[in-house]
């Protein structure tokens, strides 16, 4: 009872974070029919100072660490990355009114990963003054691909035969090699990479660090916008999507924390550790995972996996996850 | 001065432009020209003024013209069998005349 | 392969634009592209390249392919007859042959 | 006479902010056809910056505000947009080779407010070292939406049954609703709902007001560019175009420092305010205004009220009237 | 209600924009639209996807339409003439309808 | 011998900079195919950035500077573009395979001057503790125009009367009046003339200066980015202007250097100033010098010379002689 009072009073507090507000203040202004927009090559730029600021950081303090520790939790991550997807099909590609593709390209893009879900849980960690493993960024890409690849493959065994267009073709090594090669993965190795070798900390901390928050406050603007107009599309499709966007996050989060918290006791990962994995999990995909999955499952419909995610499961790993497994996190894990 | 020729224009997403216009190169057209656009079909509409890191849903409009007719409706279908089962898109032609007819 | 259809284009300035396609929507146009420009007509030299946040006054170039020529040239009238009475804007109409033709 | 000369040394004191030197070298720059262009997303970033930099600074401040003195000077904020716009048909409206509906849209642009105008006014308070009433960049939208909806109204009683397009059909209340949802209103009243609702101070400061004086000095760099570029189309109309927009900002100005030095003995409206109201009054809408009057008024010949303004009112209400007034008032208000 | 015209489309590179749209206005057309792109012919790739400072390089697709036709060919032929001995570039002539011919 | 190894582990230090990290960075990225873009608007506006800052550094404090010190390195600045045009046309011009306008031109470019190079090397100057003259940044034009002019001149002697078109037609004049008109020039011009009038000090450092670094090493990415992705084109061209544009570099800034030097002891130029001209020299021109070229030499094929300076020259400038001139600096100017 206390603690489910303590978890409930830790959520409302995160509730107050600026990052929620412009979130919520987009969709606001959407909703409105606001006719304010920011340009796209801000926003693209946003993304690319977010995802090297937190690749640097993690470059940086890496030389410190035990990378050995690294191994549990990365092999959860896959773990994660591919039980969402299965689950996805057994649960979402069941319902009426649900083609398969549709369903394994939607659990496709909620079991990969958001890395501005990631920024914005980080500047949570920061004011919540959470510590954790400067490498735990970096298992983004082994929640990310393994997701990807699976939902392709078992479109692809499902359509088997079916079209004869020269298109269809993505392997699995062709899955791999599109997601590193994405905007975000990109952007994330290479500072992870430059930060490493060069140690660039005044650099670091007089620019990258200094704007990261204040872009993530205009690309959590511009994500509420889009979660808001992208409303429309998801109209367009059967209900079950928007349902299974608003619970998938929060279950694939708490498999994570669960998984997290062995991790914990067996090898130390840290609370705030468990956190960024919980909310990775939560996280679905908005830059990497929607293009590689039009190209590998040409014939599920992009407006239902992006719609769904867009607009209700960002929203709800944002404004619900990142909060809740905060405040989980401090009930379990008592300092 | 004017010699007849034959224009194909193609409307295709934008993940898909490098495919064609390899295959334009590969096929024999001699030029190409590419513009981004937005556009509503049967599928999604896009539009290039939301922020979209996904770029690869927008619109491109890649129009190729011909002294060879025959040749340029060869390409045309060819491009419409190889990319416009799966993917969105639409393909027209025109007739047109062109100048400095050596430069085709 | 290829079938007659008609194209219309219609260059409008960018506040018409989504006057202009809900009508093509409500009017039966299967789907239209749109790309951005500039342009210089009786009015206003219009640039995209200036800074302006009041993008309102750009040029928009709106196509659409129809089968039914007369149903694409009705929608056109229309159009010329709701909007460019007011507002700057041209419209022309080409013949065109289009592959894939149930796509339209 | 000593008022007079200490107003202006007062005058000559304020030319040599770095703001006013960035809008001459602008003008300069488009003046020697220089291809220097700061690129359409960084200035739509921008003002976007801007816009939400004074939002939230109100926001953040107006919780110790005391909100009943914001009835008078808001008051004489409509009152002052209508009788620009009057003004302006009685004495533009009624020049040779002047159409009736130039004259509106045109005494309309003048009526409403420029938001770049308005942040240049403020960095001028700043560095002059004079404060003001939180709400005051507040009394915005009661001068803009009055002058845009008087202009066009009078405009639509004219051209009664002219034309019988679909378009001409704007109503007051669709004129209001355009203006707020324009990008420059809905972007300051955003910022002041999220800054007075979650107080992000440390944001506030470490980002939108750390880059505020810079993007400024950029901004006036490129309206002082557009200033010169429009010049050429201002030739193409008549000249009284361009003598009103070099003294409707002064005369409006006047006005409202008139009307804000009533409010200062009545209900103790600080000099600051008064300032703040005069400028508002003096600047001419570059944002909301021109489409809103394209869209409401669209038999206007908009080359005539949008290089009249920019090229003429703009630089007249930044370059005279912002020191004018911060002058006059360290004329009339002794510290 | 539609009036016969010539449209002429001009792809060229952009340094030569001001300079071809300056012609235009001296020869007469009555009006022209831009809008800007990419292409592939017999020089560079050009591609404004790139950041390049140097914008010169890009391609533009200048189009007007006229109700004359044989003036409107004899100004694409004049363009062809001045600009495309030395520099990049194509010219390509469609027969159209306009609505409101009035306007051109 | 000595001085060898001193030049050796003083080159090795310099390889170490962030700078030197994010252009090599840049180029991995576009080696693996990485989808990763900054967009174009962006780069555009850091530039002007970049190109600001250093003008309005100059231009604050160029007002205690000695400016008659200028002329002795500013004539050198000239004859340096001048014998780096002839230079190339004697070797690159008589290289089998090479037209002699694709060697002029390529030429030009290479005495012409980089702006992103010179700001490279003002960082990497900050970072050794190396004071350098005020007006330095100000010998750009001294050598870019000569360096374009002569280049054109000697391709038009060369094709006279070949071309009957309207088009080829650019005079010396003209080409002054297009290189200051130029993005570039226009922003350092123009940033001197404010720093110089209004001495900008708040804004310059709390702006600025604030984000050189950041927005330079976003610079050096794009920089790398672009080299590699030219190479195919180069390719595609004789292979000798690959090889000119690696020697060019070192040559030109050596040359630099000596002459440097001469003024070094005959008026007292600084180290760090000597340090400037050869890197300037050692640079190629990115901004206003390939339209020039264009413009002026249409017939020559502007993939040769835009991939030769762009995939090898830069990166031959940044990564190799900005290092190896400050360290030589540092052997022959013993502090
Ligand atoms: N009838 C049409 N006229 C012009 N453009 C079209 C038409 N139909 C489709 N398009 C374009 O082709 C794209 C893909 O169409 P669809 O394959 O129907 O989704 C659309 O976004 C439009 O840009
Ligand atoms: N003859 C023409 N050819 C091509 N585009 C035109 C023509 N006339 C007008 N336009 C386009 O239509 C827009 C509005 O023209 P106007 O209504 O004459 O101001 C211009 O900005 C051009 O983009
Ligand atoms: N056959 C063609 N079809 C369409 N566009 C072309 C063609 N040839 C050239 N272009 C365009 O014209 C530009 C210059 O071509 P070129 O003069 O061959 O380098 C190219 O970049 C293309 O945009
Ligand atoms: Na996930
Ligand atoms: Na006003
Ligand atoms: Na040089």
């Amino acid at each position: 009872m206390d603690a489910l009072l303590s978890l409930l009073s830790s959520f409302a507090n995160q509730l107050q974070s600026p990052t929620l507000a412009f979130l919520i203040g987009g969709m606001l202004l959407a909703a409105c029919g606001s006719k304010l927009a920011i340009p796209d090559a801000v926003y693209r730029f946003i993304i690319f100072m977010l995802l090297m600021k937190v690749g640097l950081n993690g470059g940086i303090e890496i030389r410190n660490a035990d990378l050995a520790q690294l191994a549990l939790p990365a092999v959860f991550a896959v773990v994660i990355g591919c039980v969402a997807v299965l689950l996805g099909l057994v649960t979402l590609g069941k319902l009426p009114n649900v083609k398969r593709e549709d369903a394994l390209a939607t659990s496709g893009l909620f079991g990969a990963v958001s890395a501005s879900t990631l920024a914005a849980a980080m500047v949570a960690l920061d004011e919540a003054e959470i510590t954790y493993e400067a490498w735990a960024p970096a298992l983004y890409p082994f929640m990310d691909i393994p997701a990807l690849i699976l939902a392709i493959v078992l479109a692809k065994l499902a359509g088997k035969g079916k079209s004869g267009s020269k298109q269809n073709q993505l392997t699995a090594k062709q899955i791999i090699v599109d997601s590193l090669r994405s905007s975000a993965l990109s952007a994330l190795l290479l500072g992870m990479l430059i930060g490493f070798v060069v140690q660039p900390v005044e650099l670091y901390e007089g620019f990258y660090e200094l704007l990261f928050r204040g872009f993530l406050s205009i690309l959590m603007l511009i994500m509420g916008m889009e979660a808001w107009s992208r409303l429309s599309e998801l109209r367009q499709v059967a209900q079950w999507f928007a349902a299974y966007a608003a619970l998938a996050p929060i279950v694939h989060g708490l498999i994570a924390f669960g998984l997290g918290y062995i991790a914990h006791i067996t090898v130390g990962f840290s609370p705030g550790g468990v956190i960024i994995l919980s909310i990775i999990a939560a996280s679905n995909s908005d830059i990497s995972g929607p293009p590689t999955l039009r190209a590998g499952i040409p014939s599920a419909n992009p407006s239902a996996y992006i719609a769904a995610s867009t607009s209700v499961g960002t929203p709800i790993a944002i404004a619900v996850c990142i909060p809740l497994f905060i405040a989980l996190a401090e009930v379990v894990f008592p300092a | 001065m004017s010699v007849a020729a034959t224009t194909v224009t193609i409307i295709a997403e934008r993940m898909l432009q490098s495919q064609i216009t390899r295959m334009l190169d590969e096929t024999g057209a001699t030029g190409y020209t590419v513009v981004e656009g937005s556009g509503k079909g049967h599928h999604l509409t896009r539009t290039h003024e939301r922020p979209s890191i996904v770029r690869d849903f927008d619109i491109v409009r890649i129009e190729f013209v011909m002294l060879d007719g025959d040749h340029a409706r060869e390409i045309a279908q060819q491009i419409a069998d190889d990319f416009f089962v799966d993917y969105s898109g639409i393909i027209y032609i025109t007739r047109a005349e062109v100048l400095r007819a050596d430069r085709f």
